[in-house]
Formats: structure tokens, C-alpha cells, sequence
């Protein structure tokens, strides 16, 4: 195995005073001074974050999956706790595109929110139009692309576990929206092969990817003796799934150096996050976490900057994939 | 938010057993001074390489702020799972992380009207705070506490030190009378006409408590008890079909339009269901 | 939601002293007294675990899956631990088919141990030879077949991963076999559609599927700034995977009711164990948790009787797939 | 398996601090009985609701079977990660879930040689006891402990109760000799004519060590220190590239066929790889 030796080739050895670290990054073309995100559908959007740090500071508010129309999402339960990880089946609870408009959004604007919208559909024409109504919102930071939404044209298979029916989806939304707003596809590792869902969104116009989703998983309730879910399966998300999506970053970038990655799954400390940074990750989102400390975005975003600094990175995007670089020069 | 919840390390500064329960007192700042009876704080459980990620929700069943610790409350803890029986083995001086106050406090009456308190179990452990405030506006109290069993009735003390008439019901006549508590509440209510009803406790007791005051022609005022992801609004996961007032039913999240709700609002038969006229219901046919 | 109520149309309800409780189980046609196998890779052949408990007891030992050829296993490290999991890139170290048939295999008949063989191969054409090394071992309780293996036919796309390879491998195991011995084909979750992998295991004649084996994950380490395993990837077993393997237990069983199903993935108690049985196992193996507890296989037997007898069981083989009916039921 | 161990819940009956380590004593039924030096136990961590499935592996400090409390061991804990966090952390009374006594112990000389301890930070906490072993036996000890820096240093009190010679070494200078364990081995080695040399510490310093004994003409046994998943020999992840009788180098369980090892056995820089000439390292083309 390769010792910190290696690190010579890479940035400085000597570690930097936190406050020194430069930890702006870049998704595609935009500029981010602040490298944590919350993830879709952990932070609703942003309102009930702002009591616990100023959420205009961190990198910004990826807001719950929104749909065209209303929807009153799932029956109850909703969520169960797994081993360092939890289950939910909300089934994407929200007030539709134009209401998010009018009062979501506009509060975010109004407050100074960077923002990235993540949107869902359940046809490729409706991602279209979904994104259509975001299209003169220039001041969005990004639009976050949920592929992982039952076709109803294609029996129900997910978008995201398709080739062709991603790339369709995201074709879609890149022709809907102006480019000066990147487009994130995001991912769902329950595939066999993600690189090549990802080569099929980066031919499709996607400016970066965000990556993972939940995993597809289940608990049953002892008591009960069914699914506790009232839909039955549900999402696993939290530091249980973090080595899953470490390793789907890790694939994607080593094959798409270039690509920004939106990586998230688990990330419960800045070390964690780091983690992510170095298998290819350009920000990172956090998610569960943030039910287990409200404050998760913010600390995690000055844990990042400490443990970049103690390894003598004094820029954010130097540290972007370094891990491929120890790991080729160890072979 | 209705209010301004903090994240605070607290501190144990007691722990005692009452029955089947544990009380334990923390003091933390931030959250003693605005609370309200009714509204509740999340703890992180299991400590630093904890596997449970999710933070339990507990009533604010008292708050002293003027105590030498800076602001204090107490919790009732039932120990029945991991979580919980984690916290019940807490000692004196060990820390707590917490989130509150949160969600809304029960409303109380403008005029001094006769009230009823309903707890059944470890329900009953915001009712005297709340009761302490009802008799300070001046409202006639009668409680009636209940459970399954003698160590599973929580508040007798409480309930005693704060007055009003205590009625105590056990589904195994262990304590008090036998039966439930709302085999008594008709005649409790009638007594003194009581306009409001008060009720925290299991989901099947808070919806007979809504049916028998509206029975009576009152008010019933339940605090749910909905497993919470966050607490704090973001997640979506506390949802109950609630009829808001333009007679729509919506998912509504309990943790911050909760935990209580006037009854009638509250559509019981169809919790854990998906009844086609709640709002939004019509577009859940992908997923 | 629907009340234990329900229960009434499924075995009876009264509690039943757990002694009284018959665990016994049917992998197809082979009867197993007792329902807790050990997980391939994580007993090694047994030997072991046998100061901990007595390994005749339980289900049985599924041995480290063993190759034609003596292995030396990848370089180290070769582990990393995960919250609530671990990562493992072992490498199939092993001593070669014919030096395991006489330690190790001769050892466990001696011992008069239940024993699935689990075998792998780098070709199709491997796994025949290896099986057919078993060929007339009739006392041997099943063979499973780890498809968990980079196909170097087809530029070392993982067996498991594609339904074609999946299905040339079991035919050859098949066929090499006496029909006395059931065939278990070891299923990977790293795929969009697992029932359609089962599917083809099926048709090319598996008797049962075991599943699920490791997540493909990763671990970086944060010091040296490279991934911890010397091979990059690994895979990720524990309590972590445990909703993703009821998920994909509850697929298999939902599309094919009367498949012998061989349960695991991060179990870790008799509740575990059950959560599976409802879920649609007909037994479980314990794996990452005997690093944790080296008793446990022995103690989540006696667990999962406890449990089986306070919701009323008097057999094991009534709960199995139990709560698709409790949750068809509730429809 | 080279001896029976067993699992059992330990109580703790003691902690304490010694510089940077902590000595936790054990009462442990069935572990302390047949432990011998070199051997080991491990330990799950962070309780019933831990996120951390691993046991962690500690060299057995000494045991003592006659004690009140049955029989009992000493482990010397380093903090340095979460798990060693936790451990360091338990009070008395606190139980620890353990396995033991694991591996191979130190092989004693059948005659009454000259030998030499050799110990690199909490490497040290054996070896006072197999120190003690052989005197018993006759052997001339001669100890060298050594660390970075003076916390650090385990086992001067340890290594004075038992007798012979003891030499500290600090890289910092902060105690004893300025430099490394290894810097002044070769003096202690030659003026007793040591025949064998017990080590343990970092792989570095292992290695280090057998070269200098190997110049010598000295055996050097020594205890490694591999990440190991269970202990026990069912996994493989601790395994070394070990140089068998014939000659033929194979992935070995440290766990069970080590801690302790013939230093000649071992290819230090090896370690990490998987040299061509490995058992079995021509079939890995695949995977
Ligand atoms: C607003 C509110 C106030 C509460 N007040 C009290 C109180 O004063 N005293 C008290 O003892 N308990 C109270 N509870 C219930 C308490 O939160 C649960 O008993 C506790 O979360 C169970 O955790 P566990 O680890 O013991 O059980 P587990 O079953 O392991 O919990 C697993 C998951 O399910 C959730 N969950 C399980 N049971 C419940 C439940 N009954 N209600 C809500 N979520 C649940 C947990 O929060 C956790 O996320 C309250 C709950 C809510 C929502
Ligand atoms: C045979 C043997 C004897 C040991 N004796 C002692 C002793 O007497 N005193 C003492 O303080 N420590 C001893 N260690 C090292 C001790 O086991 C590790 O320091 C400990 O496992 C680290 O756990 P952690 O949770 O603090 O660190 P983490 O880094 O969180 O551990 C994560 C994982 O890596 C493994 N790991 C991390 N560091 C080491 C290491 N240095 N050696 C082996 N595994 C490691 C852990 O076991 C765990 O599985 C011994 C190790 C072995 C193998
Ligand atoms: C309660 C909950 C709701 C979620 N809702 C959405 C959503 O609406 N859209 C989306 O793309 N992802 C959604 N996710 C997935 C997260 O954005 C994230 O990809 C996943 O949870 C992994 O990250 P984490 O482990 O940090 O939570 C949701 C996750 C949770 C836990
Ligand atoms: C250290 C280790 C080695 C393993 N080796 C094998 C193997 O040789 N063959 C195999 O089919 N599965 C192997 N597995 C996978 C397990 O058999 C099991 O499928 C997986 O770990 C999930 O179960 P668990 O969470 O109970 O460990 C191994 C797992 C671990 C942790
Ligand atoms: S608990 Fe998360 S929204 Fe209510
Ligand atoms: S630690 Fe498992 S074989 Fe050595």
C-alpha cells in the first residue's frame, strides 16, 4: 500500500489553517462558493433548516421533487428506522409546480437562497413541463433532475434504470430550460451498470450528475406481520448506504473525469463528505443526517474545510477525485 | 415555524423511576423559556456511534426556568424500544442532545371554561403543566388519567398538587376504576358541562375522546403521536388527513401544524389510509 | 394499516411455548431440521466456530466458496468496517478444490456436519469442473453456486450480473450433479432486476436461490487518500444491506411463491431471522454478524423459535412469505 | 484451533489511566485460566446499539486466576479510534462482550538463554509478563519500551517489578534514550549475547527488529499487528505473507497461525502486496 509520501506528486503536504481553505467549487460552469448542499426531500425547502444556521451560507437548498400536479403522497407509515439508516415511502408529498412557485420559491428568492430545484415527472413530457415553468428563473443555481419515478408509459420501470428512458427524460428538461441553467440528472445506484445510465444523461445534455438515491429496500413490521411501509418497499437512505455511494461516484468519475458530481448518500461529518470529494465528488448533499442534527449542513461544511486543510489542500477542487491519483500511482 | 426551536447539548441533572417510567430533568437553555404545554423536543439517542439515526420525540411534560441551571424541563420516558430504553439508563450528569420546543402548544380558552384533561399512559405527562396553566386562567379542571395497568398510570401526583377533581381508570382495576377513561369522560363532562377536552395518549383513545365531546357539544383538543423522521417539518413522514378550513383534507404534517389538533379536524377513521379526496390524492396513480 | 387481527386467518394466534415450536425447514425437496445456516466466506469450513457452539446444530455450514485452483486471496487490507457494516475484498483465498475436498470437507463429514459446498468459477466451464469434483458426494446438504464472479469470457463482467452468463453457469453446475443434489444459486442485489435474474437461474435449473450477497462499495482512506481495500471496490455485508436483501427477498418470493429461498444479509438476531421468513425465506444464513458474536448462529436459532412461538407459529414453515399475505390482505 | 477459546461476558473491575493508556482489568471466567503471553482477546465495542460491528483485538497484559473475582486480565487500551474511544471510556462495573484467549502465544525457550523485549508504544503491554515467564525459566531479560514521546511509553513500572535490565527510548527525547527501540537494540543484544528477542509494535519496528537479530544470529519472535475481522480464523482478512517450512510463501491468518510469528518467516516488505511467487497468486488473473 501507498503511504502519504505519495501526496508529494499532489497538493501540499503542510496543513493549512482551516480559515485559509478555499472550498468554493464548481458544478459545470457555475460557480459555488459553499460546498454542502441539503439533499431532495431532507430540507422540504430550506424554511424549517433557517432556525438552525443561516442557510444562505452553505453551498444551497436542493428542494423537494416537484411534480406538475398536487400530490398528497403516500398513506402512512411512511418511514422506519433500519441500522445506521432509515426507509421512507413518502411518495413525493407536494403542492404541484405552480403553487412551489408562488410560495416556496419565491420565499427562497426572497431570502437569498441559492437554489436547485429538483424536479420529477411521470412522463417524459411532463419532466418537460415541469422545467419549462423554471425556464426564466435565471437565478437558479441548477435544476436536479429526479429520474428515479415510475414511467407510467413503460409499466411502471424507473426512469433512472434505463438508458434510454433517462436520456429521454433529460433531453426533455434540457430543451425546456435555457443554458444558463445546469441541468443535474440524479441517480439511483440500484442499477447494474451506472456508468452507462450516466454516459446515457451526459449524451443527453445533463451538465453534471447528483448520485445516489435511496436504495430500493424493505423492513417488515414483527408486530404486524407486513411491510411497514404502507406501500411496502421504500428508499434506504443514511451512513448504512455511504460505501454504496462512494463506490458509484468512484465508477462515474473515473470513466467521466470532467463530470460534476452531486455525490450524497450517508455523509454524516465533514470526513465523510471529504470521502466523496476524493473518489470524484465536486459538492456533496446531505440528507438523513440532517433529521439526526438539524445543524448537519452547516457543521459538516467547517468539518470539510478543517479536514482539507489538515491535509494540506488549500483549494477545494484540488482534492476533486484525488483518490484516483494515489490509487493509479500505487499500481 | 410557529416558533424558534434550538439545538442544545443538555444536561441530565436527574433521573427518577415513577412506576413503569423515568422522569428526567435537563437543563438546557433555550428551550424552557418559550415552551408551551403541548409542544414537545427530539433527542439524539445512543450516543456518538449510534446506529439509530433517527431522534425520539418527547412531550415537554414541565419546565422550570428559574431554577440554579438555567432553564430546565422534564421528560417522561417510557422505556418500550432501543431508543427509549437507552434513554431511561441515562444517569445524573451525562449530556443530551436536543431539538425543541417544537411543534404547536395546546390552545388555551380565552374565558375561564370548565376543561377536562384526558391522558391515557405516558400520554398524561404534559397534562399538569397545562392543567397549571388552565386553573391560572381561571378554567375548572377535572383530570382523568388511565392506563393498562397501576404502573403504567402516569401524573396521580402532578394531577393532585396542581387540584381539580383526578379520576383514574386501569383496564385491569389495579388502581382507581376499572375500565377506560373514556368510560368515565361522559359523566365527568357532564358534571361541570365542560366546554374543552383535552387528550393525549394512543390514536384509538384520542379518537373515542373526539367523538365523546362532540357528543357533548365541545371541543376536543388531542396531541397525536405520529412517528417523526425530523421534527422540524422537512421530511414529510408525520402526516395525518387533517380538514383544514376550507373543508379540504390535506396530508398535513403533525409535527409543526401538530402535535394537537382540534378533533374535528382530524379525520381518525382514515389515518394510515388514503381516502381519493384528500388533496392530491388523484395525482398518486405513478407512484 | 392493517391489526394483527388479520392473523386469524393465518396460523393461530395464541402464543406457543418456543420448545414446542418446529423450526424444521424444506430447502425444495430436502428437509433441514434446523433453520440457521452460516454465510459463505464468513465460517471459513466451520472448524472455527465449533469452540463457540456445536456446529452440527444448526442448519448447516455453507463453506467458503471454493475454485478449481489454490487462491491467494488479494493483497491486504483487505477489510474495512462500515457504520453498521463491513467491507470485505478477500479475493476467494482458498486451497483449490481437490486439498478442500480432503481437509476440509473431509473434516465436516467426519464431524457430521450438514455441509453446502459453495462453489465458483472464473468460466462456465469452471464451475462444471468443480462441481462435478462433488459429483458423488451424496451426503452434502446442497452446493451453492457464488455467480459473484467476474466472467473472464466476457471481459470480466460479474456472472450474477447478467441473466445469460447466470443461467450458463447453473446449467453446467447442474448438469454435473446428481439430481440428489439441490442446487442453490447464489443471487447478487448489484443488479435493475433481480427477478429476472432468478428468473433464468430457474429455467437453467436451480433448485433454491441464496440471497443476497455483498453490495459493490467502497471505503477511502481518509490518511493515506486511496481506497482502503487494495482492490478498490469490495463488497459491503452487515445490518446495512439487511432492508435491501427483505426488498429483494420479498420480489423473488412475490413472483415466485414455491422457490426454496435461502436468506441473508446483515441478520443479526432471531427477529432478523424472522423479518426474512416473512419476507419469503425458507432459511437464513448468518454471515458478518459471527465476526461480531461468534455464538450468534446458534443463539438467532433459539431467537428465531421465541419469536416464531410468541406470534403463535407452531412451524416455521407457516410464516414463510407470511406478511405478502397480511399485506395482499390489506389492500 | 490451538487452544479452546471461549466467549463470555467480562466484568470490569478496574480502570486506569497510565500516561496515555488505560488499563482495564477484566473478571473474565475461562479466559485468565489458560492465557499465555502473546495471546490475545477481542472485544466488542460500543454497545447494544452500536453502529460499530467489529470486535477489537488487545494483547492480554497479564492475567491473575487467583484473584477474588476468579480469574481476571489486564488490557492496556490506546484511544485512538471510536471503538478504543469507547473502551477507554467504561467505568467499573460496566460488562464487555469478549473472546479469548486468542492466537498464539510466545514460544519459551527450552533453556535458560539470553533474552531481549522489545516494545513500541501500547506494543509493550505484553510483554512485562512474558518477561516474568522467563525469568522464571531462567532467561537473562534485558527490556527496551520505546515510543515517541514519554505518555507513550508503556510498562516501566511493569518492566522494574519484574527485573532485569530496562532501557527507554523516546523520539522526542522526552524520557530515557533520544532515538528508536531498534537504535539501541544492538548494544543491549551483543553485551548479554542474546539468542532471542521478543518484539512487538508497529510493523516498521518489526521489521527493523528481525533484520538486526537476523545480523546478530539472534531469533526474533514477533507479535504482529493485522486488521482482523474476527479473530478467530473464519474470515481471512488478517493474513501475512508467511514463508512456510517448505519454503513456499502463503497467505496466512494472523489471527490464528501468528500474532506471533518467527520474524524469519515473515516478508515484511512484502507486506500490503502480493508478490508473483505467493501460494496461489497465479490463479488471481480474475478477481
Ligand atoms: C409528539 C410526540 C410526543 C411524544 N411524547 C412522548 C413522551 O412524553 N413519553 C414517551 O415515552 N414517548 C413519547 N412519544 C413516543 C416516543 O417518541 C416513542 O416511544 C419513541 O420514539 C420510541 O423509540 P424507541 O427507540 O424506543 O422505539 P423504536 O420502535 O425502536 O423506534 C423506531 C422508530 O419508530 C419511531 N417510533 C416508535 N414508536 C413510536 C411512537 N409511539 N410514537 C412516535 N414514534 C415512534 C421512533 O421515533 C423511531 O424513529 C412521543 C412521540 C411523539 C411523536
Ligand atoms: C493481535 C492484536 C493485538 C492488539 N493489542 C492491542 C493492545 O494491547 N492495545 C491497543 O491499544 N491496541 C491493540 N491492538 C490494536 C487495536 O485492536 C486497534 O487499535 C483497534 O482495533 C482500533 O479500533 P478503533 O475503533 O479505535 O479504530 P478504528 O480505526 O475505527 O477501527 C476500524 C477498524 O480497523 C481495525 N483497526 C484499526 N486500527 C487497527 C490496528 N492498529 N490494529 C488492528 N486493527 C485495527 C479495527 O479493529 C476496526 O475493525 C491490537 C491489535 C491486534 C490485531
Ligand atoms: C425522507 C426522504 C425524502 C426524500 N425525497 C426525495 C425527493 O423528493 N427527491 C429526490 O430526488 N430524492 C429524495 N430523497 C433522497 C435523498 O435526496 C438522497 O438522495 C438520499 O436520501 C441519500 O442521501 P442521504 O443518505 O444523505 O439521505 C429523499 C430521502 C429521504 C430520506
Ligand atoms: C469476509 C466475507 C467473505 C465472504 N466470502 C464469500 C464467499 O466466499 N462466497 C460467497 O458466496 N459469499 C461470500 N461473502 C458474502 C456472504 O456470504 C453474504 O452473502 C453477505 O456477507 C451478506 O450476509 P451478511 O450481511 O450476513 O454477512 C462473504 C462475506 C464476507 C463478509
Ligand atoms: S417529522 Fe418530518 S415533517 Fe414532521
Ligand atoms: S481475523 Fe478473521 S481470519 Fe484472522
Amino acid at each position: 500500500m501507498v503511504g502519504t509520501s505519495l501526496r508529494g506528486s499532489g497538493p501540499a503536504n503542510a496543513p493549512i489553517d482551516s480559515l485559509l481553505v478555499d472550498s468554493s467549487t464548481q458544478l459545470g460552469s457555475v460557480r459555488i462558493p459553499a460546498p454542502v448542499f441539503t439533499a431532495s426531500g431532507c430540507a422540504a425547502s430550506g424554511q424549517g433548516l433557517d432556525n438552525f444556521f443561516d442557510i444562505a451560507a452553505i453551498g444551497g437548498i436542493v428542494t423537494k421533487s416537484i411534480m406538475l400536479r398536487a400530490r398528497s403522497g403516500r398513506a402512512t407509515p411512511r418511514m422506519a428506522e433500519t441500522p445506521s439508516g432509515m426507509l421512507n415511502g413518502i411518495g413525493l408529498q407536494g403542492p404541484g409546480i405552480d403553487d412551489f412557485l408562488e410560495n416556496d420559491l419565491a420565499w427562497l428568492q426572497a431570502r437569498k437562497v441559492r437554489t436547485v430545484v429538483s424536479i420529477a415527472g411521470n412522463t417524459v413530457e411532463e419532466y418537460g413541463r415541469v422545467a419549462r415553468r423554471l425556464r426564466e428563473l435565471d437565478w437558479l443555481t441548477a435544476v436536479e433532475v429526479n429520474i428515479s419515478c415510475p414511467n407510467v408509459e413503460s409499466r411502471g420501470q424507473v426512469f433512472a434504470c434505463d438508458a434510454a428512458a433517462s436520456a429521454a427524460a433529460i433531453t426533455e428538461v434540457r430543451r425546456a430550460l435555457t443554458s444558463n441553467t445546469p441541468v443535474i440528472a440524479k441517480l439511483t445506484a440500484d442499477v447494474t451498470d451506472i456508468v452507462g445510465i450516466a454516459r446515457s444523461v451526459i449524451d443527453a445534455g445533463a451538465d453534471g450528475v447528483a448520485m445516489i438515491n435511496t436504495l430500493l429496500a424493505m423492513s417488515i413490521d414483527l408486530d404486524q406481520m407486513r411491510p411497514v411501509l404502507s406501500g411496502g418497499t421504500g428508499g434506504l437512505s443514511g451512513p448504512a448506504i455511504r460505501p454504496v455511494a462512494v463506490r458509484a461516484i468512484w465508477q462515474v468519475h473515473a470513466e467521466f473525469p470532467n463530470l460534476p458530481i452531486l455525490g450524497m448518500g450517508g455523509v454524516r461529518s465533514g470526513a465523510d463528505a471529504l470521502e466523496m470529494i476524493l473518489a470524484g465528488a465536486s459538492a456533496v448533499s446531505v440528507g438523513t443526517t440532517i433529521f439526526n442534527d438539524p445543524s448537519a449542513p452547516w457543521r459538516i461544511q467547517r468539518e470539510l474545510r478543517e479536514e482539507l486543510g489538515k491535509r494540506g489542500f488549500g483549494k477545494l477542487t484540488d482534492a476533486i477525485g484525488h483518490a484516483h491519483t494515489v490509487f493509479e500511482a500505487s499500481k | 415555524m410557529n416558533n424558534n426551536p434550538v439545538q442544545t447539548i443538555g444536561k441530565i441533572i436527574g433521573v427518577r423511576k415513577t412506576g413503569f417510567y423515568s422522569v428526567i430533568s435537563i437543563a438546557c437553555a433555550g428551550i424552557a423559556e418559550t415552551a408551551r404545554p403541548g409542544q414537545f423536543v427530539t433527542v439524539a439517542v445512543g450516543g456518538e456511534n449510534s446506529s439509530m439515526l433517527l431522534r425520539r420525540a418527547f412531550s415537554i411534560a414541565s419546565v422550570d426556568d428559574r431554577s440554579s441551571y438555567g432553564g430546565v424541563i422534564d421528560i417522561v420516558v417510557s422505556a418500550e424500544g432501543p431508543g427509549t430504553r437507552w434513554l431511561a439508563s441515562r444517569k445524573r450528569d451525562d449530556s443530551l442532545d436536543l431539538v425543541g420546543p417544537l411543534g404547536k402548544p395546546y390552545p388555551i380558552p380565552k374565558n375561564p371554561v370548565a376543561t377536562v384533561l384526558v391522558g391515557g399512559g405516558y400520554g398524561a405527562a404534559n397534562l399538569p403543566w397545562l392543567g397549571k396553566v388552565l386553573i391560572q386562567r381561571g378554567c375548572r379542571l377535572d383530570s382523568i388519567y388511565g392506563a393498562a395497568t397501576d404502573l403504567k398510570v402516569y401524573g396521580q401526583l402532578e394531577a393532585r398538587r396542581i387540584g381539580g377533581s383526578l379520576t383514574i381508570t386501569t383496564e385491569d382495576g389495579s388502581l382507581g376504576t376499572m375500565g377506560r377513561v373514556t368510560d368515565v369522560l361522559p359523566d365527568v363532562m357532564s358534571k361541570h358541562n365542560a366546554a374543552v377536552v383535552y387528550a393525549c395518549g394512543p390514536m384509538p383513545m384520542l379518537s373515542a375522546v373526539a367523538q365523546i365531546a362532540q357528543d357533548n357539544g365541545a371541543i376536543a383538543q388531542v396531541a397525536v403521536e405520529e412517528a417523526m423522521a425530523c421534527g422540524i417539518g422537512v421530511c414529510m413522514t408525520c402526516v395525518l388527513p387533517i380538514i383544514d378550513e376550507n373543508g379540504i383534507t390535506k396530508m398535513t404534517r403533525s409535527c409543526i401544524s401538530g402535535p394537537v389538533f382540534d378533533a374535528a379536524q382530524v379525520r381518525f377513521a382514515d389515518i394510515n389510509k388514503l381516502p381519493s379526496d384528500v388533496y392530491g390524492a388523484d395525482a398518486m396513480g405513478g407512484h
